[in-house]
């Protein structure tokens, strides 16, 4: 049978998280991998929610928020933007895949765009397998 | 059919390590092995470092010396950067470092070396210790060291900001200077150092030197080894603790080689065994021979002792006076008394005290022009102190960023190595004999011989240390046969 | 040894000896531990009887104060034993606490720590092919060495822990006064801190003693590494664009690291209630980046190298990540 | 929290949901959770009978925390707190769990969807657990109000406010009233006077006891949150001199109006060049004046209209400017009036004619010999200068589409009918009061449809045609609109606040001022005596940022706390 991974999805209520609705509205298909947890605004995720995801099982993690320009609250998407390549680094750090934990930029009318990243990164985090940091904390329970 | 003891750990020395003792069936020693169980690897976890920041990391080698390897580590990453520095900071650097030896030769001497000779070798092992020490010379003295040696650190912070863990060198100088009034601050405090290093010497020649059994210990007893001696000496051969010139010099006086930091390489080897994970330094132009003593072995010391052995004088005139009284009662120079590093120490002291208050005089000494911004990376250094322990040696590469790209550390104890196994060996094989059973004094005994050294396997493993009791156990015909236990 | 005296445990794992010369450091205070206890055990100072310790019924001990993490089998368990023994069992210092500075060695496989020190290094023994081994066979006598754990761990990912001293070393005078604290709390002088507590510490971020002005505006276009610039020594350092974990920092060290001109790197864990201090880090690092051009950002972000050493210098083993080094 | 009860409640939304997923299954699922003291499925929960269902349960069950799996709670969430509210409890112990939008619509293997539907609904109720009682807190209301811009729409809404005896403060930045209104002479459909319609409300503004006019008047600070406006405006002394004075507002109605189209831009009409192409409001100028002349001062033979000038095209504005056609046609009108026996044509694209009385106006205004050519939008006609030997001034060359010919067409004088477009300086005015403003730069009201005058800044409104373009009927009921929706509060005197936004913990603050700036409301402020940062709740508009940026998390956001989301998060990947 293939791996299912598990990701979550962060996504910021007024363009995400409504996008993601009309995708329903519209009837379109998408995998069932991601599990979406709304917040407010993109610059509500803290960066301890995505390490607390890959610590509780997620194999991936998926940010969206308003295009640059288009925030609900005028600049919480740049603040998200400036967190990320950081977070970037520190996964990468920790042997974490780059494709592993992805920001994209989905407005309330992109609906397809929504479904069309979520069957790209269900497939690329597919391909990668389940997250290293699972791996890691079995191998620490196997040493003691 | 072998019996083995097994020593483990060594107490009252920072770090850890194992002994074991094989006797044969008549009760002689056979070989002994003194094991560092254990690693951690520094040399690699600090690739992808910035370079300025090795500084403060390589100090949680070791936290009783962590002013060596921030010292060390500074020159070398001076030397990443083109080994521009600006001279007032080499000035303070000296003079921060010389509270440092100060207060750390105090431990050493009060806390680890002095239970052996104030309240003996064979005294009961529960009182043996800096507490009991305090107990036999009274509070007063014991509140003297403790002020001291606070005394002493309480300098180190005010010129460095902190008096463990470091912080304070950056490359091309330090982070803050000395300002007139935190001179003055320290001036008095200064002078009292100096007048204890004098109560210090004063107490060893009581204690120690009045004691014919103790001078014959330390003259004529099993602590003695012929290896050469290492040390780090000044354009006139006299001790310099921070900078300089390494100096070899055999146990006969002669010398044998002399080389700058960044030569290191050239004159010293690391040989492994695979039964410790402490790597055994050695004279590399004389290739790794074993674990041999003799005029021809490529087997050093780099102590207190060796530091005197290779210096042709002391720096300041009262260490040279000390200098030369000890020499006189050890019977010439060079020596080969390992125990006399305990008093090399308090020798080592009255220079250290001296230094400083020399800086206290020093007009220069309060200046602001304490650090130059690199203008360049050059991608290499080589930093050599002498920390309390032996010869320290940092080396690092970076690349154009300044990002380290490796690291390589030859530190003060390993230097020792192969002579503690020497003197472990030499030892035991004097005091356990056939029809004379080991003993709580007899152990006590074989660790005076590391105590000499006072080596430190935090630094010489960069490993996690982690003391183990220690414990003798005797078997005979393959059962135990008889039981020592003592904690650490 | 007197009935009334607490029986008290001084021990170290994977540590430096920089927490137990911290405890030494409270110079005369240490007296009066000996006149208010028996210290049963503590290798850097004193020989007592691990004997002793073993034979002390369950809870026998009062305290016990354990520094350094757990990086073998043997640290392990003197781990267990200590809490088996004590009432109370203290996580001492950064590396007990969070695995500490030797924790930076989780994000390296230990097959190249190995390989670095013995094969691949400047002043190795020419063509030498020798690492060593866990169990040597030598002229008949056997050698063992201890396996060493994939990683370094802290002290309470193997043992229930009562109580957190942070800092490295801890600052004295906070060593002092947590100890004191538990004592008067054992003695039924006081009321005992909460299980789980961090004592001897501020509930504060460092930026609280920090003296150093802090302005509204704190945007940089690049960041500077510490000697790169000749810094304001009035300003708030990430003002200047040089990274001071001083904001995610617990503070109780005393700010003895700005205060000399020195940026903060986190030795005191992070602020009350977070779960991971780099996390904390980068975000206030991503507050003060001033670009809204992904691009721009990336560029501003090679003048901060190697961020992860700088989020966790002391946590990597309390990170919610752990490294996999299964290839 | 040992005692929790919490009630699932997941909805069929008729098969929309329960086709994909089998909800009892999803039942079965939370049922086993812990503080779960009753599941249910129903057919429709945002029904009557649904609703009354969830009420009842609350009662039976002593429920304290309810979760309904059903649709996106950006559709129903509203609803349901209203329930819980019913029944007593508070509206914030609700949380829902979308099934439909985000699993029923978009999946199709029922097995994966009502394992999703499953993990989204545990994750709800390890959330709800941590939720905490929220009350919505309210504040005095200021009765006075800014209005920005003294054109048609400005005053209309000064008026209302005024006439219902709140001051009204009323800045314009020109030294007159009336805005481009004041630019027109007749206005369609009906051929009535603009002046005389203008001069009343003038009147009417200016002798009004409630109305300060703020000529050459230029706001520039607006601080405070909604009913409580501290607003900074700089107009002239009497010497002359430029003096800031501070008002103390509620509201805000932004009526800043728009600019039009500069004609030069499109290069096929020659305007600037050929004497006789003049603007749409050049033309006003002229039948305001009653005389209708070329430059030449003779009486034109031939008068063109063109419409949609820098409307409608790709290259300016995709966007209708909604008043041209019918003013074109008024022009035609009052071209045959001025100049009795000239030629009218009437070059578009389509003709526009919605509204009141326009198609009407449409067909009256055909029946006056107007010859009407419609070219393609982005084939631009055009325009040069005649020959000597032609009996005109210009030829206009139009591609006519109904004929399928092209078309050289004479005049003496050429109308172009300028579109209109966002002011230059409506950048500034966004950022003055906080609101945003779309791809052609107009400013964005709340909602298109169902609120389309309030912003996305409460208490700030927007009126006429700074929204988007309008003609007059529309700007006005757009200006009392906003004036009813302020008068609807100033009357309670109160104003509530939304109870979600941030906290500062001040006992946690290291006063590191990481937050300061980050706030796009600027609602935290630093206590410089305290050495702390705090929020001020009434600006908060809650969107995290400050919360996930606090490096001591001493910042909680209230209904999206880091408990909160961890519970959820712990739910999603159990």
């Amino acid at each position: 049978m293939t791996f299912q991974p598990k990701i979550v999805g962060f996504l910021c209520n007024w363009c995400s998280y409504t996008g993601a609705d009309l995708a329903g509205t519209s009837r379109i298909h998408y995998a069932p991998n991601v599990r979406i947890i709304r917040v407010m605004c993109s610059a509500r995720i803290d960066p301890t929610f995505v390490l607390k995801a890959l610590h509780d099982g997620a194999d991936g993690v998926l940010i969206c928020g308003c295009h640059p320009g288009d925030c609900h609250y005028s600049e919480g998407n740049y603040k998200m933007m400036r967190r990320y390549p950081l977070l970037k680094s520190l996964l990468a750090d920790y042997g974490i895949e780059q494709e592993r934990v992805r920001l994209e930029w989905v407005s309330a009318s992109e609906g397809q765009r929504f479904a069309d990243i979520v069957n790209d990164m269900t497939e690329r985090v597919r391909a990668l397998g389940p997250s290293p940091v699972k791996a890691a904390l079995e191998a620490d329970l196997a040493e003691r | 059919m072998t019996t083995q003891i097994s020593i483990d750990p060594i107490t009252r020395l920072e770090g850890h390590g194992k002994i074991d003792i094989f006797l044969d069936d008549d009760g002689a020693v056979e070989d002994t092995f003194f094991q560092i169980p254990e690693l951690r690897g520094f040399e690699r976890f600090v690739v992808g470092r910035p370079i300025e920041e090795l500084p403060r990391i390589v100090t949680r080698i070791c936290g009783v010396c962590p002013a060596s390897h921030h010292m060390a580590s500074a020159k070398a990453v001076d030397g990443c950067f083109g080994g521009e520095v600006a001279p007032l900071a080499h000035k303070l650097r000296d003079m921060y470092y010389q509270a440092h030896f100060i207060h750390s030769h105090i431990a050493h001497f009060y806390a680890l070396a002095a239970p052996d000779f104030v309240l003996g070798p064979d005294a009961d092992p529960a009182t043996r210790n800096v507490l009991g020490v305090v107990h036999k010379v009274g509070l007063e003295i014991g509140g003297a060291v403790i002020g001291s040696r606070s005394k002493a650190q309480e300098i180190q912070r005010i010129i460095g900001g902190r008096n463990t863990q470091d912080i304070w060198c950056l490359p091309g100088g330090v982070a803050k200077g000395l300002k007139p009034e935190e001179l003055e601050q320290i001036r008095p405090w200064i002078d009292e150092l100096y007048d204890f290093t004098q109560f210090s010497l004063q107490l060893f020649r009581d204690v120690v030197l009045g004691n014919a059994g103790y001078v014959d210990l330390i003259v004529n007893g099993p602590y003695t080894l012929d290896v050469h001696n290492m040390g780090v000496v000044d354009e006139n051969n006299a001790p310099n603790f921070y900078d300089g010139t390494v100096r070899v010099v055999d146990y006969e006086g002669a010398e044998i080689c002399r080389y700058k930091a960044e030569e290191y390489a050239d004159f010293v080897a690391e040989h492994v065994e695979s039964w410790t994970y402490l790597k055994f330094p050695y004279l590399k132009k004389r290739g790794w021979n074993g674990f041999v003593e003799g005029i021809d072995t490529s087997l050093y010391c780099a102590t207190p002792l060796a530091r005197l052995n290779v210096a042709d004088r002391m720096a300041t005139p009262k260490a040279q006076e000390a200098f030369e009284e000890m020499f006189t009662t050890l019977g010439g120079h060079p020596s080969r008394a390992l125990l006399a590093n305990h008093w090399a120490r308090l020798v080592e002291m009255v220079q250290n005290a001296e230094t400083l208050k020399r800086y206290c005089d020093d007009p220069e000494i309060t200046g602001t022009e304490v650090r130059v911004v690199p203008q360049q990376v050059t991608g290499e250094g080589v930093g050599i102190v002498e920390a309390m322990r032996g010869t320290l040696t940092h080396h690092y590469t970076c690349d154009e960023r300044a990002i380290c790209t490796s690291a390589n550390l030859i530190v003060g104890t390993t230097n020792n190595n192969a002579p503690i196994q020497m003197v472990t060996k030499k030892v035991a094989s004097t005091l356990i004999k056939p029809g004379k059973e080991p003993d709580q004094g007899i152990l006590n005994m074989i660790e005076m011989a590391f105590r000499a050294f006072d080596p430190c396997y935090s630094c010489a493993t960069h490993s996690l240390p982690g003391q183990m009791p220690l414990q003798v156990d005797v078997f005979k015909g393959g059962g135990l046969y008889r039981e020592f236990r003592r904690c650490c | 040894m007197a009935d009334d005296k607490l029986q008290i445990a001084i021990y170290w794992g994977a540590a430096c000896g920089g927490c137990d010369v911290s405890i030494l450091d409270t110079d005369e205070f240490i007296l009066c531990i000996d006149a208010a206890a028996d210290i049963l055990l503590w290798p850097i100072a004193t020989d007592g009887k691990y004997k002793d310790i073993e034979a002390l019924a369950d809870g026998g001990l009062d305290v016990a104060i354990m520094s350094g993490a757990v990086r073998n089998s043997e640290n392990e368990r003197m781990a267990h034993l200590l809490r088996q023994k004590s009432k109370v069992f203290v996580a001492y210092g950064s590396c007990a606490y969070m695995g500490g500075i030797p924790s930076l060695a989780n994000l390296v496989p230990r097959e190249e720590i190995i390989a670095r020190a013995y094969l691949n290094n400047a002043s190795l023994e020419p063509g030498n092919t020798t690492v060593p081994r866990l169990r040597t066979s030598l002229n008949g006598y056997d050698l063992e060495l201890p396996e060493f754990y994939a990683r370094v761990y802290k002290l309470d990912q193997v043992v229930d822990v009562d109580y957190y001293v942070p800092g490295c070393p801890p600052q004295p005078g906070q060593a002092q006064a947590a100890i004191t604290a538990l004592v008067q709390a054992l003695t039924g002088q006081a009321e005992a801190p909460p299980k789980g507590s961090v004592v001897g510490a501020s509930e504060r971020a460092l930026c609280d003693d920090c003296k150093r002005t802090k302005a509204e505006e704190k945007k940089v276009k690049r960041f500077y590494r510490p000697w790169q610039i000749m810094q304001d020594p009035e300003a708030c350092l990430m003002e200047q664009g040089i990274l001071c974990a001083g904001s995610a920092t617990r503070s109780g060290c005393g700010v003895r690291c700005p205060d000399s001109g020195i940026p903060c790197r986190g030795c005191y864990g992070p602020a009350p209630g977070v779960v991971d201090q780099g996390a904390k880090l980068l975000s206030a690092v991503a507050s003060i980046i001033d670009s809204k051009d992904a691009d721009e950002i990336d560029e501003i972000l090679l003048t901060l190298p190697d961020f992860t050493s700088f989020a966790n210098r002391y946590s990597v083993a309390a990170s919610p990540l752990q490294r996999s080094h299964r290839r | 929290m040992d005692d929790l009860k919490i009630g699932v409640f997941v909805c069929n939304c008729g098969t929309n949901i329960a086709k994909i997923i089998d909800c009892d299954a999803v039942i079965d699922s939370v049922e086993r959770l812990p503080y779960v003291a009753v599941a249910r499925t129903y057919k429709y929960m945002c029904s009557d009978p649904g609703q009354d269902m969830i009420q009842a349960d609350i009662e039976e069950y002593g429920l304290d925390r309810v979760v309904v799996a059903a649709c996106s709670p950006r559709m129903h969430e509203p609803t349901f707190r209203k329930a819980l509210q019913k029944a007593g409890l508070n509206p914030y112990f609700l949380e829902m769990a979308n099934i439909r939008e985000q699993c029923s619509w978009v999946h199709d293997d029922p097995v994966a969807a009502t394992e999703k539907a499953a993990a989204l609904t545990a994750a709800a109720v390890m959330r709800v657990a941590h939720h905490e009682a929220l009350e919505r807190r309210s504040v005095d209301m200021c009765p006075n109000t800014l209005v920005m811009g003294g054109g048609i729409a400005g005053m209309s809404a000064a008026l209302d406010l005024a006439d219902a005896g709140n001051r009204v403060y009323l800045a314009e930045r020109s030294d007159h009233l009336g805005g481009n209104v004041a630019r027109t002479d007749l206005t369609a459909p009906y051929l009535d006077s603009a002046r005389d319609m203008l001069t009343e409300r003038i009147t009417r503004v200016v002798e009004h006891p409630n109305i300060d006019v703020l000529l050459e008047s230029q706001v520039r600070k607006v601080d405070g949150f909604v009913g409580n406006f501290q607003t900074t405006i700089r107009g002239k002394a009497d010497d002359g001199a430029p003096t800031d004075t501070v008002y103390d507002v509620g509201s805000v109605v932004v009526c800043t109006g728009y600019k039009e189209f500069d004609a030069s831009r499109i290069t096929h009409y020659g305007y600037g060049k050929l004497p006789n192409v003049v603007t749409s409001f050049e033309f006003e100028k002229m039948l305001r004046a009653g005389r209708v002349t070329t430059k030449e001062g003779k009486a034109p033979q031939y008068v063109a209209i063109i419409h949609c000038v820098g409307s409608r095209n790709l290259e300016f504005h995709a966007y209708c400017s909604r008043v041209c056609c019918m003013t074109a046609l008024k022009y035609a009108h009052e071209v045959k009036s001025a100049v009795p026996g000239a030629y009218v044509s009437d070059i578009y694209i389509d003709m526009h004619a919605f509204g009141k009385g326009m198609e009407d106006f449409y067909r009256r205004s055909s029946e006056i010999k107007t010859l009407f050519l419609m070219y393609e939008k982005n084939d631009y006609p055009v325009i040069r200068k005649a020959d000597a030997t032609d009996d005109c001034d210009m030829l206009i060359e139009v591609n006519e589409i109904l004929s399928g010919e092209t078309i050289e067409m004479p005049a003496d004088l050429v109308v172009l009918m300028v579109g209109m477009e966002a002011r230059e300086d409506s950048e500034e005015v966004a950022h003055l009061v906080n609101i945003s403003r779309d791809k052609d730069g107009w400013f964005i009201e709340s909602h298109p449809k169902l609120d389309p005058v309030a912003t996305t800044t409460d208490g700030v409104y927007i009126a006429g045609a700074c929204q988007a373009p309008k003609d007059i009927p529309d700007s006005v009921a757009q200006a009392r609109a906003a004036a009813a929706r302020i008068l609807a509060r100033t009357a309670r005197g109160k104003i509530e606040i939304d109870a979600v936004f941030s906290e500062v913990d001040e006992d946690k603050c290291s006063g590191c001022r990481m937050c300061n700036e980050l706030c796009p409301y600027v609602a935290i402020e630093f206590d410089a005596e305290k050495r702390r940062s705090h929020v001020i709740s009434a600006l908060c508009k809650a969107c995290g940022a400050c919360v996930a940026a606090c490096p001591s998390g001493a910042i909680t956001a209230r209904h999206f706390t880091d408990k909160q989301i961890f519970a959820e998060l712990e739910g999603v990947l159990a």
